[in-house]
């Protein structure tokens, strides 16, 4: 197996990997916590694919502290913007995480269940 | 049953479609225009060695603009929806242990120190205001876990959450007015692996620093459970 | 300022200043919609032929039949204003609502390009909607919705047609469209013309589109039903002759299979306008309230209009455009005739009326005027109007729709007789012993009407002079061989006036006879069978089931009905309605994400296309 | 020319400072809102006469040229849409200066600000993943403004949102990573330039992933379970936000990115199918529905289906009524919720149809806005939804979809009939015994901000000349995919010497 195949299995097949289990968790389980799990993990899913987007095959990290880096930046660092993405995109993640846990609290204290399909208040 | 059944069916599906997808993008190789043109104009253009910050800061600092609102947001949208929510909650627990709440307190300054040295210094290090914030924000989870009854004031965490905010939408507003466009660089880039070096990066890393750490602090505040001790 | 922005003005400030002054005097609003109709009938009188608004790009002009279609709006709108007078309880609202119809019909003649059109027929629309919803009882709400979405279905139509039209002839405005519309294709070109007859035709009242009329026309307030049924009316009429005659005459219609000598698409509206004047003269005789029976009726001469139409030779052009002159006259006498009765005696069940001669007997000389323009007896406009529509039948040699047309002629009689009959004649209800008769402005109006009907129906040669001039400017066979007495066809000519006197003179004979000759009885209306037995006398009124023994024979007719099939579908829409609702939007969240992760399955396989 | 990153860093150094201000006075935090949406509203009519221009200029940030900084495209399109969104907030946040926010306000208010914010960025930004960070300022925002009031309904409502919402814009970082995976690039105008040369199956991926993303704001079809649950569940002042910027926000990226990224006119064409089916799905589910509020939500994922319809039918024509109906939607249903707002004041928080019946008798000048909002909703004249209905129906025809439009035309009679039901509720003589002589609040100003929208209903209505000129530059912006490369990356592509 040549090293991109394997490369390809590696990372972008646990990104895979992760975004379905997080999306069968969402499918399937039927507690709220159990559900930002499963977002979480889609989550993970995605930004570990965009950060493996960035990296290349014998590089190393785009901090330009060594002379030798300074010179031929470009052809020794791996690329900076999926890592700077991914920094925003975590940001972002726990953000909605920590949202929807908050409003699982609230709903847990107003129907005493985190059963979703007991929240149904709201219909039709 | 068959509810897990038709879940995994439609899985199937997206996992084709994912998988194939995916698999025609190339791992490893190099792709990118534009991550080429930041590599090898980061240091002349802005003086950071860090071309993570450099692009996180100025090349595509908009977006940290906007990842510093959303994690304002988070905080904010919190204080909102648990407000009223947590005074209800109270459980009897155990004492921390006299170990914890001593080496906590001596750990705490030392942690917003290091926190501090992150941000400071996160156009030459990896890190930077983000990851800084976040230690700062341990600190004080360490003295709420530890000390009992601690609270942060919340007068004090909303006018520095404000504060660093105001600051750095200032500093993109007077990036707009110096030099013609919003969050540009007003300051020249100083000598590359310098600390004063980078122009406004550091400034920016800064005011993220604290305004992440008032955050999470804010944040941790909210989701914390009151709890009453056993005298 | 130009003309037609200053007559814009007048309609805008009109009904703005009469809705905030309307507030303060009970009569202020009538005469301030008095003086901005007469202001408007002036400055429609001098308007210029042309005028076009730059942005939006409004055209706007006045020809021959815009200008008749105008004059009976502003003339007749003004002689209902006029009996308005009686009516201070009515809100502002509604004479905002009034004024801004008005307005809205009579830029509705004036447009030239289909936008403006568009515009003025929803303008004109919606607000029939608001006066019909008017207090808001329940029944009127109900009503009104139907109207509304009846109103919404033309619309529709006409909206789907023009944007054919236009995409087709690349012009937004008549005179580009009726010069691009022979390079249509014939299919597009058929579909459009039958799209805009049928949108029109909710508003014209034609079955199977009607089934809002008799019920907006029944909850409307009474004066403004004369206003609706008169003329609003007409202005479907309006758009159904632009769309089959100044559309269609142009292109090769002519070159359709032919029966009877007209074109099958006019051989189609023909029978659809001998249908509608036959079915719907049969349901009014079977109505209980008096504003039903005159809806109905409304419907049948309509369609007799529509029946004119289709004939399409120049008899039957004329012949049309004078009944829908003569129905607009007579029918909003009718209308404000039963709305003088209304206001006296509060109902218009027939059952409950009876014996009014006595103490309105004014209303009851012009209901039988009325009546006899109706029933298209000579002295009357409605004389000459529907003799004209015979002939035109007659002449094509249509056998089936004449005797149909024949037929609805004599349920007129029918339903008229019992009509005045049960209003008027009989005996005085007790309830009504101290009945006036109707106030000034009211009876005043029946006198305004009735002075273009006889003049009119003795003197048929001015209007046939307007009917030619407007064939005329439409390249439209016309009727030219006339005086301002006599109408010559290929089948014959007739003096009105000799026709009319000689009537007049028979009429006036006969009632001679009854006033010296004629013994009469006075009879009571109590049952005279109960001997005494009974405590209270039971009141057997003639209104009552007048024709039962006619439906009793026509049930297998009566049993059509086209309304069972709108609430089929109406049904069917709930049903289907509370499925999505209940079905897709059932509250669980769970379930919403499958519909996303479903959603992506969908499109991957619709558009992405799983290649392994 | 101002330059119109200001509509994006005034209101967020305003958002920021609402706890100062509310240290020194509690009742100055109401006026932030205001303050930030009335410069906004200036700032956006001194750009307005650009946005008549037809060109899309790209003001730089940080002073790195596009494609390798961020840049606000700032075109006819997207000023169309920011306009909207500036006169729904204005008339919202002049209406919050009487309404009493849930505890804490200061936390209300910001968040406020920041939804508006969120969506002004989406319509203006030019680069896909500040297109991605403002969607999620704005779910964000809207998921806790959603779930404020902290009641089970509301904090059910936003977990529903949370979770469409949330997945949904993860879809689109996919979707974004895959094409910087393919292109290495993210700003909009080089993508659309290079994509051409990314593999076709890749795109469709990609757009696959956008549709599903930006459909959940747009409110498309299988994906706006939640619409109703919000609309019913949260406060008045931010419902209306939610039809008037949130939605439009979504309806813009889902135009932007189908349009000028992909660019492939088969997928454009979908959403012919997904509009029809969203306002057959909307208003079917209206038809029979007793409370208001749902209705209303209803009605408004009837209406967006419809505006979807004329994004879909790919042309100049319908484009242009698409975008009318965009503006008349936003403003009208802000309208109707803010006058629903405040009927429910008269009834104690009721707003089913039996609670308001009669309204309109005893409160005249609520119910003859109210009334202007649902006429202009059926596209009836003098009001502007006339001629948005007309350029959209006409549009869809012109640019050779009859089929679409008289199926769109019969999902009309559906909304013509529950709205006629409303209103002959409202005007019924028939009194409901809920409601009361006097709201429990002074209505001024309530009035006075609804006015403002009728308005401005009103007269475009009457005078539509300059909203033509704005939705037909908009519309030939959008459909100018290459005008959009060359004005934001010409320079770029000009000094790589291939164009």
């Amino acid at each position: 197996m040549n090293p991109e195949a394997l490369g390809k299995v590696i990372f972008y097949g646990s990104s895979i990997a992760l975004f379905l289990i997080g999306l069968y968790i969402i499918l399937v389980k039927r507690n709220l916590i159990k559900l930002i799990l499963g977002l979480t993990f889609i989550e993970s899913g995605v930004n570990l694919f965009l950060v493996s987007i960035g990296y290349v095959w014998g590089r190393t990290a785009p901090i330009l502290n060594k002379p030798e880096l300074m010179e031929t930046p470009s052809k020794l660092a791996v690329d900076p913007v999926p890592q700077a993405l991914v920094l925003t995109a975590i940001v972002i993640g726990v953000a909605v995480t920590a949202m929807a846990l908050a409003i699982a609290m609230l709903i847990y204290d107003k129907y005493g269940t985190l059963n979703i399909s007991k929240i149904k208040e709201l219909k039709w | 049953m068959i509810r897990n059944i038709f879940a995994l069916l439609l899985i199937l599906v997206i996992s084709v479609f994912l998988a194939s997808s995916i698999a025609s993008i190339p791992f490893g190789t190099e792709k990118t225009t534009v991550g080429k043109y930041y590599l090898d104009k980061t240091i002349e253009e802005t003086g950071s060695v860090n071309t993570v910050t450099s692009v996180v800061v100025l090349y595509r600092g908009f977006d940290t603009l906007g990842e510093v609102t959303v994690l304002f947001l988070a905080a904010t949208g919190l204080g909102a929806i648990l407000f009223g929510l947590r005074e209800k909650r109270k459980r009897k627990k155990e004492r921390p242990s006299l170990i914890m709440r001593t080496g906590t307190r001596y750990l705490f300054t030392a942690a917003l120190l290091f926190g501090a040295y992150v941000f400071v210094h996160g156009h030459l290090t990896p890190g930077g205001g983000f990851p800084g914030g976040v230690i700062v924000a341990t600190a004080f989870l360490m003295l709420f876990l530890a000390q009992e009854g601690f609270r942060v004031s919340e007068k004090g965490v909303k006018f520095v959450e404000a504060l660093a905010g105001m600051t750095y939408v200032a500093i993109g507003i007077a990036g707009l007015l110096l030099v013609g466009s919003f969050l540009g660089n007003f300051l020249g880039t100083g000598i590359p692996n310098k600390l004063a070096s980078a122009g406004i990066i550091p400034l920016i890393y800064i005011t993220i620093g604290l305004k992440v750490g008032s955050e999470i602090t804010g944040l941790l505040q909210n989701m914390r459970e009151t709890t009453e001790y056993e005298s | 300022m130009n003309p037609y922005e200053l007559l814009a003005a007048v309609f805008g400030l009109g009904a703005i200043l009469t809705y905030l002054l309307g507030h303060f005097d009970r009569h202020l609003k009538t005469w301030l919609t008095l003086i901005t109709l007469a202001l408007a009938t002036y400055i429609f009188l001098h308007l210029p032929n042309e005028y076009s608004l730059e942005s939006p790009s409004l055209l706007f002009g006045i020809d021959k039949l815009s200008w008749l279609f105008g004059i009976l709006t502003l003339g007749l709108g003004t002689i209902v204003a006029f009996a308005l007078l009686a009516y201070p309880e009515l809100s502002p609202n509604f004479y905002f609502m009034f004024i801004l119809n008005i307005g809205a019909s009579i830029f509705l003649l004036l447009s030239r390009d289909l936008v403006a059109f568009f515009l003025m027929w929803e303008l004109m629309s919606w607000t029939i909607f608001a006066m019909i919803l008017g207090d808001g009882g329940a029944e009127r709400g109900r009503a009104a919705t139907k109207y509304l979405v009846w109103s919404a279905i033309g619309a529709a139509f006409i909206l789907f047609a023009f944007a054919i039209l236009a995409k087709s002839t690349n012009s937004f405005e008549w005179s580009g469209i009726v010069a691009g519309i022979s390079q249509m294709p014939s299919g597009w070109r058929v579909a459009a013309i039958a799209l805009l007859i049928a949108g029109f035709a909710v508003k014209a009242a034609i079955m199977p589109m009607h089934t809002w009329v008799p019920d907006a026309y029944a909850e409307s307030p009474h004066p403004f039903t004369a206003f609706l049924s008169g003329v609003l009316s007409k202005l479907g009429i309006y758009g159904i002759f632009l769309a089959f005659f100044v559309l269609s005459a142009r292109f090769e219609l002519v070159n359709m299979p032919k029966i009877f000598g007209t074109h099958i698409f006019g051989y189609i509206l023909a029978w659809i306008g001998a249908l509608t004047a036959f079915g719907a003269s049969l349901i009014a005789i079977k109505q209980e309230h008096a504003k039903r029976l005159l809806a109905w009726s409304s419907i049948s001469q309509l369609g007799y209009i529509l029946f004119g139409f289709g004939i399409g030779s120049a008899i039957g052009i004329a012949g049309a455009l004078f009944h829908a002159v003569s129905h607009a006259l007579f029918k909003t006498l009718l209308f404000l005739i039963l709305a003088g009765v209304i206001k006296r005696t509060g109902t218009d069940r027939m059952a409950e009326l009876g014996g009014l001669i006595k103490k309105m007997p004014l209303s009851f000389i012009f209901a039988v005027v009325g009546g006899l323009a109706l029933a298209g007896i000579p002295m009357t406009i409605g004389f000459p109007s529907k003799w004209l529509i015979y002939e035109a039948a007659i002449h094509q040699g249509f056998i089936f729709t004449t005797v149909l047309i024949f037929a609805a002629s004599t349920a007129v009689f029918l339903y008229y007789y019992r009509f005045v009959f049960s209003i008027f004649l009989g005996e005085l209800h007790a309830n009504h012993q101290d009945v006036k008769e109707v106030p000034f402005p009211i009876w005043f109006s029946y006198i305004l009407i009735s002075i273009p009907i006889f003049w009119l129906g003795l003197f048929p040669g001015k209007a046939m002079q307007i009917f030619a001039e407007i064939a005329e400017q439409f390249d439209l066979p016309a009727v030219t061989n006339f005086t301002a007495t006599t109408i010559t066809t290929p089948l014959g000519s007739f003096n009105a006036l000799i026709v009319g006197l000689v009537f007049f003179a028979s009429f006036a004979f006969g009632l001679l006879l009854y006033f010296i000759g004629g013994r009469t009885r006075k009879v009571h209306q109590y049952d005279t069978f109960l001997a005494g037995e009974a405590d209270e006398p039971v009141k057997l009124h003639y209104g009552q089931r007048f024709f039962y023994f006619l439906e009793r024979e026509l049930k297998p007719l009566y049993r059509i009905s086209v309304e069972k099939i709108y609430q089929f579908v109406a049904e069917f829409t709930r049903f289907v309605a509370d499925q999505v609702r209940k079905g897709f939007f059932c509250g669980n969240a769970q379930a919403y994400l499958y519909y996303m992760t479903i959603f992506i399955v969908i499109l991957v396989f619709a558009i992405w296309r799983i290649k392994l | 020319m101002v330059s119109p990153i200001l509509l994006i860093a005034v209101p967020l150094i305003l958002a920021f400072s609402v706890p100062l201000w509310g240290l020194i006075h509690k009742k100055l935090e109401k006026f932030v809102p205001l303050i930030a949406f009335g410069f906004n509203t200036y700032l956006i009519f001194r750009l307005l006469p650009f946005a008549l221009t037809e060109r899309t200029i790209s003001v730089v940030i940080a002073n790195i040229k596009p494609p390798f900084g961020i840049n606000l495209a700032v075109g006819p399109f997207g000023l169309f849409f920011a306009l909207i969104i500036q006169l729904v907030a204005l008339a919202t946040a002049f209406y919050l200066l009487s309404y009493d926010p849930p505890e804490p306000s200061d936390k209300f208010y910001m968040l406020f600000i920041l939804l508006v914010l969120g969506s002004t960025g989406m319509v203006l930004t030019g680069d896909i993943f500040n297109l991605f960070v403002f969607l999620e300022i704005t779910s964000i925002s809207a998921y806790a403004l959603t779930a404020i009031t902290k009641t089970g309904p509301a904090a059910e409502a936003g977990f529903k949102y949370l979770l469409l919402g949330s997945l949904g814009s993860t879809l689109v970082l996919l979707g974004i990573a895959l094409i910087y995976g393919s292109l290495g690039t993210l700003n909009m105008a080089h993508i659309a330039h290079r994509i051409s040369g990314m593999d076709s199956r890749l795109v469709v991926a990609a757009a696959i992933l956008f549709i599903v993303g930006f459909g959940v704001e747009a409110e498309m079809l299988p994906l706006n379970g939640w619409v109703p649950d919000a609309y019913q569940a949260a406060p008045i002042p931010v419902v209306a936000l939610l039809s008037g910027a949130v939605a439009k926000a979504g309806l813009y990226a889902l135009a932007r990115v189908l349009y000028t990224l992909i660019g492939m006119p088969n997928i454009i064409m979908l959403l012919l199918t997904f509009g029809i089916l969203t306002m057959f799905a909307g208003e079917l589910a209206a038809l029979r529905q007793n409370d208001i509020r749902r209705l209303l939500a209803y009605s408004s994922i009837g209406q967006m289906g419809m505006i979807m319809l004329a994004f879909g039918a790919f042309g100049v024509n319908s484009v242009f009524g698409g975008v009318l109906q965009a503006f008349t939607h936003g403003i009208t249903k802000a309208l109707l919720f803010l006058v629903l707002g405040v009927m429910a004041l008269h009834t104690g928080g009721a707003t089913d149809m039996e609670s308001l019946r009669g309204f309109g008798r005893k409160f005249p000048y609520w119910s003859m806005l109210f009334a202007v909002g649902v006429l202009s909703t059926l596209g009836l004249p003098p009001f502007a939804g006339f001629w948005s209905k007309l350029a959209l129906i006409i549009g869809v025809i012109i640019d050779g979809h009859p089929t679409y439009a008289a199926l769109a035309l019969i999902a009309t009679f559906i909304e013509v009939f529950y709205f006629a039901r409303l209103l002959s509720v409202i005007y019924s003589s028939k009194l409901s015994p809920k409601l009361v002589e006097r709201s429990i609040r002074n209505t001024t100003i309530p009035l006075l901000s609804a006015t403002f929208l009728a308005a401005i209903i009103i007269a475009v209505g009457l005078y539509p000349n300059v909203f033509f000129d704005l939705g037909d530059s908009a519309s030939r912006a959008l459909l100018n995919r290459a005008h959009y490369i060359f004005s934001i990356i010409g320079h770029y592509l000009q000094s790589m010497g291939g164009v």
